[in-house]
C-alpha cells in the first residue's frame, strides 16, 4: 500500500473486509469505459455504484445543431452494434413528425436488416457473457455468425457498422440482386447453428450453474425502474413493442415473444436466445412477401416539420429505444432527445447486483447487455 | 382508459392546474403547472400510467423558462400521456418524481446536468455524464464554453 | 570438504539469516516470507540428515499450509501489513534471558540427555516406514491423543468463529 | 537425466576426476548443472511446443486456424518469436511495488515447478533422481508455488492482484487436500512412494482401472491446481483482470507463464506415472510413451479449458471441500479394505 493509499483507507474506515474496487472504466468485462465502485465485503459486493459518461460526446446538442437529415450518421454511433436499428427509430420518428408514407417494399427492406441487425446484435451479446463467464470459444462462434451478418449489410449499403442507411421516407438504395438469395443462403447456414449454441452454453451444468437463480429482478421493479426488452420479458412481462405498439409493418408477421419467468440471468439468456429463433422467422417471411416497387417516398424539397413534439419508441435489440423530438417549425430540431434502453436498463444495476459475489456482477452486467455508445451518448 | 377519460379525470381534480390539453391519437398531452405537477403524475399513476418511459428537459429560451416532459405510458392499456411543466429559468426547481417511478432517478440526474433543473427530493442529485466539476449546463441554449473555437469558414 | 558439508554450512547459514529476518523484518509480510525460507532451509538440513520424509512433511505442512495460511491472515487485514512495527518492546531483557535459557537447555539436552540421537542414523533406505510402523505401534497412544486434540482445536475455532458471523 | 541408466560411465567420470586430484565434490557439482540445464532446456523446449500446441488446439476448437506464418509449417516459430518479445520487452515494477518481493515471487513460482521434474520418471532409469519420497516431494514442492503467487499478488500494490493472491491461496489450499488424498490409494496399492516403483507395479494393469475414481478426482484437482478453466478463478480476466499477476510484464511475465505451463506438464506426468502406467506400452519406446501419456492428458485439459465457463469462487470451494474430498476418503477407504481382506 502507499502511503496516500494508506491515508484513503484511513479515511474511509477501509478495511480489508470491506474495501473499495474500482471495476473500469478500463475493464475486460466493463464492455467499454463503464465504471463500477464495488464495496466489497470479502468477495460479496455489498454495495455498486455505476459511473457512467466516459464516452459521453454530446450527441444530442449536436443533434440540435444539425438538419434532419444529417442526424441519421450520429444514430449510427449511439448503438453501435445496432446501427439499423437506430436509423430505424429515428427516421420513424421524423417520418410520424412530418407525417410521411413510407413505401411498403421500403418498410419490408426496414424489417429484413432491422431484424438481421437484432440477430448480430445478440449474437455479440451471445459471445461476450460467454467470455465474461470464461468460455472463450462461444464468442468466436458468434462472431463467426455475424461476421455473415456484416457480409450482407456490407453487399446493402458499403458499410459493416456504421451503416447510416435508412433514410427519412425509405431507404436510399434496393438490395443488389444477389441479396435474397444470399440472405435465404445465410438463413439455412445459420439455423443448424444456433443449437450449437444451446450445446455451448445452455446445455453446460457450468454455464447453468452460474446463472441461475442470479441477479433476479421481479416485474415490479422492472417497471417501476422503466426496463425494457429482453430485460422486462425474462422478469415474465409479455412486452414487446413490436407486438404490443407496432410500427412499420410489424403487425403482419407471426412470431413469438419469449418470456421468462424469474427474471435471473438465465431468463435473460434464454430469452435472448429464442429471440434470435424468432428473429430468423421474421425474416423470412419478409423475405417472402418482399412486394416490388418504390423504396422511397414523396419528399418535400426541404423538411421542415410543423411546429410540434413527438416521442416514438422502437423495440431495439436492446428495449424501448424512444426518440422524443421538439420541432420549431426550423430546419434542425429543437430539442432532440433520445431514450436510451441501455442507460436506463443499467441504472437497474445497483439493486440486482447487491449482495452477489465479484464474478457475478460481470455476469448480472453481462445480461444486462449494455452499448456505452448509448448509455453517454 | 382512453384518453379523453384520462384528461376529464385529471381536469376535473386538478381544474386550475391544467393550462393546456390535447389529444392526439391515443396520446393524451397536458401542460400542467408547477405547483401541482407531483400531485397530478401521482394521480396519473394511479390510474395506471406505471411506466414512464421518458423524462426530457427543452430550453424554452424564448419565454425564459424550462421544460420537463413526462413521457408516461402503461403495459396493460394502450393510452399514453405526455406532460409538461415549464418552471422559471433563474430558479428551476421542481419536485423530483422518483418516489413515483424509480427510473427517474437517472433520467433526472441527466436533465440536472445538461440543463440545471434540481429536482426537489431526489436522492443522489449528481452530475451524471458530465464530469464533477463541470460548469455549466451544455443543453442550454445559452450555453458558452471559453474551450470552444467559434467556426470561422475556410 | 564435501559437498555434503558445504550443502549443510550453506544451508544453516541461510537458515539462520533467514530466521533473523523473521525476528527483525520490520514488514510483517517480510517476515512471513522469511519464514517460508527458514522453514526450507531446516528442511534441507533434514535431508542431509537423510530424513527425506521429514524433510518433505516439513515444506508441505509447514511451508505449503501454515505459512500460506499466515500470509493469508495478513493479506486479509491490510492494516498491519501496511505498517512498520516495532521490533522490540520493554520485555527485551526478560525475553533475551528467556530465550538464552532454553538454548542453554537445548545445548544441554543435546549432549548429554539424549545421547543415543548424537550418532548420526543409519542410512536406511526407506525411513519412512520405519516411521508409519512406530507411530502406529510405540507411539500410536500419543498419536491419537494429538490427533484428538487437534480435532478439538478445529472445532473449536469453527464454532468461535461461527458465532461471531451469527452476532453481525 | 542420465544419472542411473548410465553408471558405469559416471563411475568413469568421477574416477577421472580423482586420478586428477581433485575433491569429490567437483564432479557431483559438474553433474548436478549438467542435469539441471538438461531439465531446464527440456522445460523451455516442452512449455515452448505446448504453447504452440495449446494455441493450435484453442483455435481448431474455435473454427479458425491460429498461427501460421512465424516458421512457416503451421507457425511453429510463434511461441519462439513470443519468447523473444517478452524478453526484450521494458521492465515494469509498478510504483508503490514492493521491489524486493516483486523481484523474488516469479522466481519462487518458477523454482518450485521447475524442482518438481526431478521425480518425473521418463523412462526405466530416466529419471532425476528416484527419491524414495517421490509423490510426497511433489506434493510438497508443489504448494510453494502459492508463496510465490502471494508475494506477487502483495508486493504489486494493487487491489486486483491481491483479491487474485487470495483467491489462489484460498483454491490451493482447499484442492491440496483432495489431490493428496486421492493419490494414497496408489501409494497404498503399491506400498512405496517411489515413482520408478509405482511406474513398476503397473506392468499388468494400469492402476487408472482399479484406482478410476482416485484419477478423476486427482485430474480435477490437478486442474485446479494449474489454475485452469474452469477452475482459473485467481486469474480470471474478466473479474480480476488477470489477477495475481497483473502488474508483472516482459521478462517475469514470461516466468510466470512458464512456470503455468511447466506446472501442467508436471501434473500430467505425474498422473501419466500414477495411473497411466508410466512408460508401460507395447512396440514404442517407453520415454515415448511416457511422453505420449503426458501430452494426451495436457490436450484433455487444453480441452476443457477451450470448451467449459468458469465456476464461481464459493462453487470452486463447495465442489472441492463438499465433493472431491469425501469421495477421495471414500476411495482411500475403499482401497484399504480390499488390501486388507486380500491380505
Amino acid at each position: 500500500m502507499s502511503p496516500q493509499e494508506m491515508e484513503i483507507a484511513e479515511d474511509t474506515q477501509e478495511t480489508m473486509e470491506e474495501m473499495y474496487v474500482n471495476m473500469g472504466p478500463q475493464h475486460p468485462s466493463t464492455h467499454g469505459v463503464l465504471r463500477l465502485l464495488l464495496k466489497l465485503d470479502g468477495e460479496v459486493v455489498t454495495e455498486v455504484i455505476p459511473y457512467i459518461g466516459y464516452l459521453h460526446r454530446c450527441h444530442e446538442k449536436i443533434g440540435e445543431n444539425r438538419i434532419f437529415t444529417q442526424i441519421i450518421p450520429y444514430t449510427d454511433r449511439l448503438d453501435y452494434l445496432a446501427s439499423m436499428y437506430n436509423n430505424f427509430g429515428y427516421v420513424l420518428t421524423v417520418e410520424r413528425l412530418i407525417g410521411i408514407v413510407v413505401p411498403e417494399r421500403a418498410e419490408y427492406m426496414r424489417v429484413i436488416l432491422g431484424e438481421l441487425q437484432r440477430i448480430a446484435s445478440h449474437l455479440i451479446w451471445l459471445g461476450t457473457l460467454g467470455l465474461d463467464l470464461g468460455n472463450f470459444t462461444i464468442f468466436m462462434y458468434a462472431f463467426r455468425e455475424r461476421e455473415k451478418i456484416l457480409d450482407l449489410f456490407e453487399s446493402v449499403s458499403g458499410q459493416r457498422l456504421n451503416y447510416a442507411f435508412y433514410r427519412i421516407g425509405g431507404m436510399p438504395l434496393d438490395f443488389p440482386d444477389s441479396f435474397l438469395a444470399d440472405c435465404k443462403a445465410f438463413l439455412e447456414w445459420f439455423k443448424p447453428r444456433l443449437p450449437e449454441y444451446d450445446a455451448l452454453m445452455s446445455d453446460n451444468i457450468i454455464f447453468q450453474k452460474r446463472v441461475q437463480g442470479l441477479g433476479k429482478l421481479d416485474a415490479k421493479t422492472a417497471i417501476d425502474y422503466a426496463i425494457s426488452g429482453p430485460m422486462l420479458r425474462a422478469s415474465g412481462i409479455k412486452w414487446d413493442l413490436r407486438r404490443n405498439d407496432p410500427y412499420s409493418i410489424y403487425d403482419r408477421f407471426e412470431f413469438d415473444i419469449p418470456v421468462g419467468t424469474s427474471g435471473d440471468v438465465w431468463d435473460r439468456y434464454m430469452v435472448r436466445r429464442i429471440e434470435m429463433d424468432e428473429s430468423v422467422k421474421i425474416v423470412e417471411q419478409a423475405l417472402q412477401g418482399l412486394p416490388p416497387g418504390e423504396i422511397i417516398g414523396k419528399l418535400p424539397k426541404k423538411l421542415k416539420p410543423p411546429v410540434g413534439d413527438i416521442y416514438t419508441r422502437v423495440e431495439s435489440p436492446r428495449g424501448e429505444l424512444g426518440f422524443y423530438l421538439v420541432s420549431d417549425g426550423s430546419e434542425k430540431p429543437y430539442r432532440y432527445k433520445v431514450r436510451s434502453p441501455a442507460f436506463v436498463n443499467l441504472s437497474v444495476l445497483p439493486v440486482i447486483g447487491r449482495g452477489c459475489l465479484v464474478a457475478d456482477i460481470v455476469a448480472i452486467l453481462g445480461s444486462i447487455d449494455i452499448v456505452l455508445g448509448e448509455v453517454d451518448r | 382508459m382512453t384518453p379523453d377519460e384520462v384528461t376529464e379525470a385529471i381536469k376535473s381534480q386538478f381544474d386550475d392546474a391544467v393550462k393546456a390539453s390535447e389529444i392526439k391519437g391515443v396520446e393524451a398531452r397536458m401542460d400542467i403547472h408547477q405547483e401541482k405537477s407531483y400531485e397530478i403524475l401521482a394521480a396519473l399513476k394511479g390510474m395506471g400510467f406505471d411506466y414512464l418511459n421518458c423524462l426530457s428537459a427543452v430550453d424554452r429560451i424564448a419565454s425564459g423558462e424550462l421544460e420537463v416532459v413526462y413521457n408516461l405510458s402503461s403495459l396493460s392499456q394502450p393510452t399514453k400521456i405526455l406532460v409538461r411543466v415549464r418552471v422559471p429559468r433563474e430558479d428551476p426547481i421542481i419536485r423530483s418524481v422518483v418516489p413515483l417511478w424509480s427510473t427517474a432517478d437517472w433520467h433526472e440526474r441527466e436533465a440536472f446536468d445538461m440543463m440545471g433543473i434540481r429536482f426537489d427530493g431526489h436522492p443522489d442529485l449528481r452530475r451524471i455524464l458530465t464530469s464533477e466539476d463541470w460548469v455549466g449546463y451544455p443543453l442550454r441554449k445559452d450555453y458558452q464554453d471559453e474551450r470552444l473555437v467559434p467556426y470561422e469558414p475556410v | 570438504m564435501t559437498v555434503t558439508q558445504a550443502v549443510f554450512y550453506l544451508m544453516a547459514t541461510f537458515t539462520v539469516g533467514a530466521s533473523l529476518l523473521v525476528v527483525l523484518a520490520r514488514n510483517i509480510v517480510h517476515c512471513a516470507i522469511a519464514l517460508v525460507f527458514a522453514f526450507f532451509g531446516v528442511a534441507a538440513l533434514f535431508i542431509l540428515l537423510d530424513a527425506e520424509f521429514l524433510a518433505a512433511t516439513q515444506v508441505l505442512l509447514y511451508v505449503g499450509g501454515i505459512t500460506i495460511l499466515l500470509l493469508f491472515a495478513i493479506m486479509l487485514t491490510s492494516r498491519i501489513s501496511a505498517r512498520g512495527g516495532k521490533i522490540m518492546n520493554e520485555q527485551v531483557g526478560i525475553s533475551a534471558v528467556v530465550a538464552l535459557a532454553l538454548f542453554g537447555l537445548m545445548v544441554y539436552a543435546n549432549l548429554k540427555g539424549f545421547p543415543a540421537l548424537v550418532p548420526p542414523m543409519l542410512a536406511a533406505s526407506d525411513n519412512t516406514a520405519s516411521l508409519g510402523r512406530l507411530l502406529l505401534t510405540t507411539y500410536v497412544l500419543p498419536f491419537e491423543v494429538v490427533s484428538l486434540l487437534l480435532l478439538a482445536a478445529m472445532v473449536g475455532a469453527i464454532v468461535l468463529a461461527r458465532r461471531e458471523q451469527g452476532k453481525d | 537425466m542420465a544419472t542411473v541408466s548410465s553408471e558405469t560411465l559416471m563411475e568413469q567420470f568421477y574416477n577421472a576426476f580423482e586420478t586428477w586430484g581433485l575433491p569429490l565434490f567437483v564432479p557431483q557439482l559438474i553433474v548436478m548443472v549438467v542435469v539441471a540445464t538438461a531439465v531446464l532446456i527440456f522445460v523451455a523446449v516442452s512449455v515452448m511446443f505446448m504453447v504452440w500446441w495449446e494455441r493450435k488446439i484453442s483455435a481448431h476448437i474455435q473454427v479458425r486456424f491460429g498461427p501460421m506464418r512465424v516458421g512457416g509449417w503451421h507457425g511453429w516459430a510463434q511461441s519462439i518469436a513470443d519468447g523473444i518479445k517478452l524478453l526484450i520487452k521494458e521492465d515494469i515494477v509498478p510504483e508503490g511495488a514492493d521491489r524486493l518481493v516483486f523481484a523474488l515471487a516469479p522466481m519462487v513460482v518458477f523454482a518450485a515447478g521447475f524442482a518438481a521434474y526431478v521425480i518425473i520418471p521418463f523412462g526405466p532409469g530416466l529419471i532425476v533422481s528416484d527419491l524414495n519420497i517421490g509423490v510426497l516431494f511433489y506434493i510438497s514442492i508443489s504448494s510453494l508455488t502459492v508463496v510465490g503467487i502471494i508475494m506477487a499478488g502483495w508486493s504489486s500494490n494493487n487491489k486486483y492482484s491481491v483479491l487474485g493472491a487470495i483467491r489462489s491461496a484460498a483454491q490451493a489450499v482447499s484442492y491440496e487436500v483432495p489431490l493428496v488424498v486421492s493419490i494414497l490409494g496408489v501409494i497404498m496399492t503399491v506400498g512405496s512412494l517411489s515413482m520408478t516403483r509405482i511406474v513398476e507395479a503397473q506392468q499388468g494393469v494400469w492402476f487408472v482401472i482399479p484406482q478410476l475414481l482416485g484419477f478423476l478426482i486427482y485430474m480435477i484437482a490437478a486442474i485446479a491446481e494449474c489454475n485452469r478453466l474452469p477452475f482459473d478463478i485467481p486469474e480470471a480476466e474478466s473479474e480480476l483482470v488477470a489477477g495475481f499477476h497483473v502488474e508483472y510484464s516482459g521478462m517475469r511475465f514470461a516466468i510466470f507463464f512458464l512456470a503455468e505451463y511447466a506446472n501442467m506438464f508436471t501434473v500430467s506426468a505425474i498422473a501419466a506415472a500414477l495411473f497411466l502406467g508410466g512408460w508401460h506400452g507395447p512396440l514404442l519406446p517407453g520415454w515415448l510413451w511416457f511422453l505420449l501419456k503426458t501430452y494426451f492428458l495436457i490436450f484433455v485439459m487444453m480441452w476443457l479449458r477451450w470448451t467449459l465457463a468458469r465456476l464461481r469462487v464459493d462453487q470452486l470451494m463447495n465442489l472441492g471441500w463438499k465433493v472431491l474430498l469425501p469421495l477421495a476418503f471414500l476411495n482411500m477407504g475403499i482401497t484399504g479394505l480390499i488390501l486388507v481382506l486380500r491380505g
